[in-house]
């Protein structure tokens, strides 16, 4: 209990740190609030339309978590395909980088014009930024098994879906969450750029209504607010990841 | 009876200009008129107008010039400009007194900011031949509109272009005082050009005439009822979007209202109507300007048989 | 007719190096057979050519009629590294057969319950008792092993392969356990393949001791044992035991090239 | 050299064939081209503006790689913090989560009223956007190295720094490789997408003027000529991976 | 003055395992000691200790009069799994103490030749010769441990510490290796500690033996084998030395608790 108060402490101050840090250099070197605003000005800003903000926050956050789920079902599918199967990895994996090199804004306008404004093309943006890394580490997790582990699966006549479930989706668990750290935040980059690109609520909306006033310190009202609930989030995974792959990190407090 | 469903963008934000088409809905003029009309903010106009071709939306509020020059790349997906809102472009150049920029020429050699897609940055060659400069002089940067206005206040450019009336209201809000501002709005130099329209799809047009007709006719009951009184417009506004500044909105509205809509021109031939030989000019101009390859007739781009008569449309000014 | 065996079977690794050449093998079913031979000469590597966990390159082995051409069910094996998965427990690392094998995974799904109380037991009988929920990494060496032997043995498989199950235990732990997979073998009359070193532990087990030469590995002697079981661990102090072990002791001297003497290092 | 023929014919194949089926849909749904163009309408657009396109192409390129390299040095360092360090770990996590989370196009702007309009912002950018994944999945390999190996270091009395770059750097290998993969894509987007927002050449300069011109086939164009460099230097990363750590994916064939 | 000394050393696991308790022991510089006991009573958590991989949780240990406070410099493991580095080639492996040992690190990065021609030797000297450049997963068990063997021995440590070095090996190679060790540790006298579980190894090649009782582990009983040196292998077979042997064996005999059978899988 102590101990938990204490990383609590630690990971509260660090954060708290670095917004007084802003505040005090925005403040120090006059630095006018459409360049950018002191986190107090940010937070100010949010306070009088704060009703109006969380309906916007919520849009947000479903629409994300929806892209981040189709993510994770597609991104350990593709993964399991390009980590176990040489040619598929061939096949895939240019198309995959290819297809991830190009900013996911510039395939907004496509979706829109496919899918109508709001909240599909959304989701669907949020799913497509943010597939690509659970791939990857799915993928590199699941081709450094090691073949000693399999083989204990094979020897005992296992089905291959048997030595899979019991021998490279647990080992390969640590890749994957990691990927899902940088996943999630991704997909919120995601919902967030197809909501400035095409929508008539979200955090992304808000962003871009306040930005065409010039009201900046509600911009990033709205990014701290994003990148307030990609922290939760986070914290979710963290906590899970504890959990389930505590065994892969007991080197961690020698 | 069947009501027939409209699905309109706007060329941008929810803002004070947009009002007539807003507040024509919430006072049920759409309705009245036996249509069933959505508004959806726009992000550009060229955006507006690729989504209403595409058929995302049947009708818009986009930048005439904009719509002559797709029609050329497009000749299979034409639209249709049927009500011309601002009588002159609200493009114009900003750039700072006292840094060397006093009349237009002064611009040879220097560096301006703006979107890529801006119809002053685009237009520019029409404006630069009407002033006698030369605009292979001038240097553009591209700058997503956010980075415009702070662009110009933090002496990145020397200059930029954008609407008059969204230019100018956001210069004041980054902290540049308007008497410290030199402005060449392009209507001062140049009466060819149009600004933003009424659009709408050429077959939705033609298999829906009432209901074009029957929205512009909501339109002008819209427009009259914010020129005299444009809190009620606003109001509209604030409807849609929580997050305006009333007060910066109103004035917005007014710009907007005195300098490009009651013009002598909408005067003279009500809102919303075009003089023919301007239309023509401004292909001609759009098509030099763009370097586009078909000059194209006037009916390609414009139809006036969807306007109410124009008793309706005669109009007085100034709104305040 | 035998139930396990190989003819002529050499195997390339990738590399290109030739690890067994033209081994010949019959086991029948039901015999306890050793197999011996100096560090590196390709135990491990018949094993794994039986159990189908590799192709060999040349020859075939056979296994009740059938030629072996990937993992073969109903195996029992305990791999020279424990090999046990960090991310179960102890007592979950031996349930794990009971999870795929296909005599058992239908009724243990059904009902686990009475296999997880004969895990227990087998755990304690190794003397694991209380170490059910530990990690893998909480367990010695020795411990690690013998979790890795009840893994073998949890789903009471017809054939049983062992490399060097024993190895990192002490005299008399191994001696106990030895006695203990006596009883076993009695009564439930498995195939089991034993690779070991330790060549007492050889005769008191096997029916049969094959030793293998190196390089590349080749079956170079087999010898039968005739000792009625039970054998009594007194057994290996008796002069008829241990002339065996001499006897395999000298044929495997005879097979290999000798070490001179820790060189490289200022002795 | 039969089998990497093959390889490369898998490869190329799989790239084609995607094209292909694009280009089919595109005829057969007669979508127009101001929505999808057609691969072929894309690719036609560039040859007329070949040179000049070859300029923004590099320009977009070699601002990747600045970036890029930037965020390598700062990802493994801040990897390395993150994944030996509990309060480092704690304390920069929620704030690194909360940073990715944030669109960076929403802090284009900021950078770039900060550093003026065209180069800097864009490495910036690139490397603001990609050095995340290499700080997660560098501090997730480095947690993960077994204490075993560690000991064998630390029991000849070595160094800290020697156990580090002697055991946790090459166990944490097949993660920072997956890493990068993800990393190089990133670092191309922000480019771009400070491309789009301020600047007079590169890739995304080409597709906001084009846009502006209703040329929606030379904006596909760009994003082909984007997803190929994106794919050569993967193929880059590719081949040192196999160097470099093929003995973490011995299993691979088997 | 002891050279390695354990005052009242006990390890409690950060599971609350209390591993070891209560252990005092001393070792003279030069001296060859032999730790044995049953598996899991602690030996391995022992030598952690000594080499200041784990701090004890109370009592102390002192190395040449210093209270070892973390690892101490000048030692030479070999662990019980032989923990190679899969990213290195074999000849790498061993090469690996030079890269850090503070002896040697300055001279071998300015010249490393002499020092990969002795690895080499090395390597031959335990029969690996040709796997300069294998890959860790091309090589059996038993080469594996040789290979960590060498990795221990490569940078001439003072002290030695060695699990169960040999286990995996068969009985000639063990033996020559003894013999190799023993000429080893009479040119070089090197403190050894060895881990064993084979009473024969630990008698011809120690000068103490310790026993160590389980659950939680202490030393039970210590032993001084008092033949000269050089040692030769026939002397194994005379009354005095496995008279040493079955007293050891009696008394670890007496130190543990009794397997019954494998129960469980219907033994
Ligand atoms: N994956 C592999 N690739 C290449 N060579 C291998 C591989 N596995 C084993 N070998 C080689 O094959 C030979 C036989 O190995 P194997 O593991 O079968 O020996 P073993 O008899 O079990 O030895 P030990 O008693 O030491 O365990 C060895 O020389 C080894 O180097
Ligand atoms: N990391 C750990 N956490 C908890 N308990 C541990 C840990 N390591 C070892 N133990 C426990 O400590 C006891 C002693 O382990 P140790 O490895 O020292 O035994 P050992 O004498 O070397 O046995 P063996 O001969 O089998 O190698 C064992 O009961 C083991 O379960
Ligand atoms: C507050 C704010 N609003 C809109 C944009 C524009 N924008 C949204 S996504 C994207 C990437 C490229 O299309 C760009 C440029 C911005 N940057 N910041
Ligand atoms: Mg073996
Ligand atoms: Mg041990």
């Amino acid at each position: 209990m102590n101990l938990r108060t204490r990383d609590t402490l630690i990971a509260a101050g660090a954060s708290v740190g670095l917004f007084v840090l802003w505040e005090l250099s925005v403040r120090l070197f006059k630095i006018p609030p459409f360049v950018l605003p002191a986190p107090s000005q940010a937070i100010a800003s949010l306070l009088p339309v704060w009703g109006v903000v969380l309906g916007h926050a919520w849009q947000t956050l479903w629409t994300t978590l929806a892209g981040f789920g189709i993510a994770v079902v597609a991104g350990v599918l593709l993964g399991a395909a390009v980590g176990t199967s040489k040619p598929l990895n061939l096949a895939l994996y240019p198309i995959l980088v290819g297809f991830n090199s190009v900013p996911k804004a510039a395939l907004v306008p496509v979706l829109v014009l496919w899918f109508g404004i709001g909240t599909v093309p959304a989701i669907l943006t949020a799913f497509l930024i943010s597939f690509f890394p659970i791939v990857v580490n799915v993928a590199t997790g699941l081709a450094s098994v090691p073949p000693e582990l399999r083989e204990v699966l094979r020897v005992l006549g296992s089905s291959r879906l048997e030595a899979f479930t019991r021998v490279s989706i647990p080992f390969s668990m640590p890749y994957f969450f990691a990927s899902l750290k940088v996943a999630i935040t991704l997909a919120f980059v995601g919902a967030v750029i197809s909501e400035i690109a095409a929508s008539q609520k979200g955090i992304g909306y808000l962003m871009t209504s306040a930005s065409s006033q010039f009201n900046v310190p509600l911009v990033f009202g709205g990014l701290l607010l994003i990148a307030i609930m990609g922290i939760a989030l986070y914290a979710v995974f963290a906590i899970l990841e504890r959990r389930l792959v505590g065994w892969a990190y007991r080197g961690q407090n020698a | 009876q069947s009501r027939t469903n409209v699905r309109f963008t706007l060329d941008f934000a929810f803002q004070g200009p947009t009002a007539p088409f807003l507040l024509a809905q919430d006072k049920g003029y759409y309705s009245a008129e036996g249509l069933n009309v959505s508004i959806d903010r726009g992000f550009g106009s060229a955006d507006a107008i690729s989504k209403i071709a595409a058929g995302n939306y049947d009708m818009g509020f986009a930048d005439f010039n904009s719509l002559i020059e797709f029609n050329t790349r497009n000749p299979n997906n034409q639209l249709l400009a049927v009500f011309m809102v601002y009588n002159t472009t609200p493009a114009a150049v900003f750039a700072i007194k006292g840094k060397g920029i006093a009349r237009p020429t002064d611009l040879a050699g220097k560096t301006l900011a703006a979107p890529a897609g801006d119809a002053g940055r685009r237009l520019f060659p029409v404006f630069a031949e009407a002033v006698g400069l030369d605009a292979s002089k001038v240097n553009f940067i591209n700058v997503d509109v956010p980075l415009r206005e702070p662009t110009l206040a933090r002496g990145q450019a020397d200059g930029i272009t954008g609407f008059y009336f969204t230019s100018f209201l956001n210069l004041k809000n980054v902290g540049v005082k308007p008497e410290d501002l030199v402005i060449f709005k392009y209507g001062d130099y140049t009466q060819d050009l149009y600004g933003n329209a009424v659009v709408v799809r050429r077959d939705f047009a033609q298999a829906n005439p009432q209901a074009v007709a029957a929205f512009l006719r909501a339109l002008v009951k819209g427009f009259k009822d914010v020129i005299a009184n444009p809190d009620e417009g606003v109001a509209a506004v604030k409807r849609r979007d929580g997050l305006i500044n009333e007060a910066l909105e109103r004035e917005r509205l007014l710009l907007a209202l005195n300098t490009h809509v009651l013009t002598a021109d909408s005067r003279a031939f009500g809102l919303g109507s075009v003089r023919r030989e301007r239309v023509e000019r401004n292909i001609r101009a759009v098509v030099k300007a763009f370097d586009l390859n078909t000059t194209l007739r006037v009916e390609q781009v414009w139809s006036e048989r969807f306007l109410p008569p124009i008793a309706e449309r005669r109009v007085t000014g100034p709104a305040r | 007719m035998p139930f396990i065996e190989l003819s002529n079977v050499s195997l390339r690794y990738d590399n290109g190096y030739l690890a067994v050449e033209g081994v010949n093998l019959s086991i029948a079913k039901g015999e306890f057979v050793a197999l011996v031979g100096p560090s590196g000469c390709g135990k491990s590597t018949l094993l794994r050519v039986i159990s189908g966990l590799r192709p060999p390159s040349s020859g075939q082995a056979t296994v009740h009629g059938q030629v072996v051409r990937g993992p073969i069910a109903g195996i029992g094996m305990a791999f020279q590294n424990p090999t046990l998965m960090p991310w179960r427990t102890i007592l979950q690392n031996i349930l794990l057969p009971l999870e795929v094998s296909a005599k058992h995974k239908q009724q243990y799904r059904q009902n686990p319950k009475p296999y997880i109380e004969a895990a227990r037991e087998l755990m304690a009988s190794v003397g694991l008792a209380g170490f059910e929920n530990a990690h893998v990494w909480e367990l010695s060496g020795g411990m690690q092993q013998r979790a890795s032997l009840c893994r073998a043995l949890i789903h009471q498989p017809e054939i049983l392969m062992l490399d060097e199950p024993f190895s990192a235990l002490d005299a008399f732990t191994r001696e106990e356990l030895w006695q203990a997979m006596q009883v076993l073998y009695m009564s439930r009359k498995p195939t089991v393949i034993l690779v070991t070193h330790d060549l007492r532990e050889a005769v008191y087990l096997s029916d049969t001791i094959y030793t293998m030469s190196t390089r590349p590995g080749k079956i170079a002697y087999a010898r039968r044992v005739e000792f009625p079981r039970p054998r009594a661990l007194e057994l290996t102090y008796e002069d008829g035991f241990t002339h065996i072990v001499k006897e395999l002791r000298e044929q495997i001297g005879g097979l290999r090239t000798q070490i001179s003497g820790l060189k490289g290092v200022g002795a």
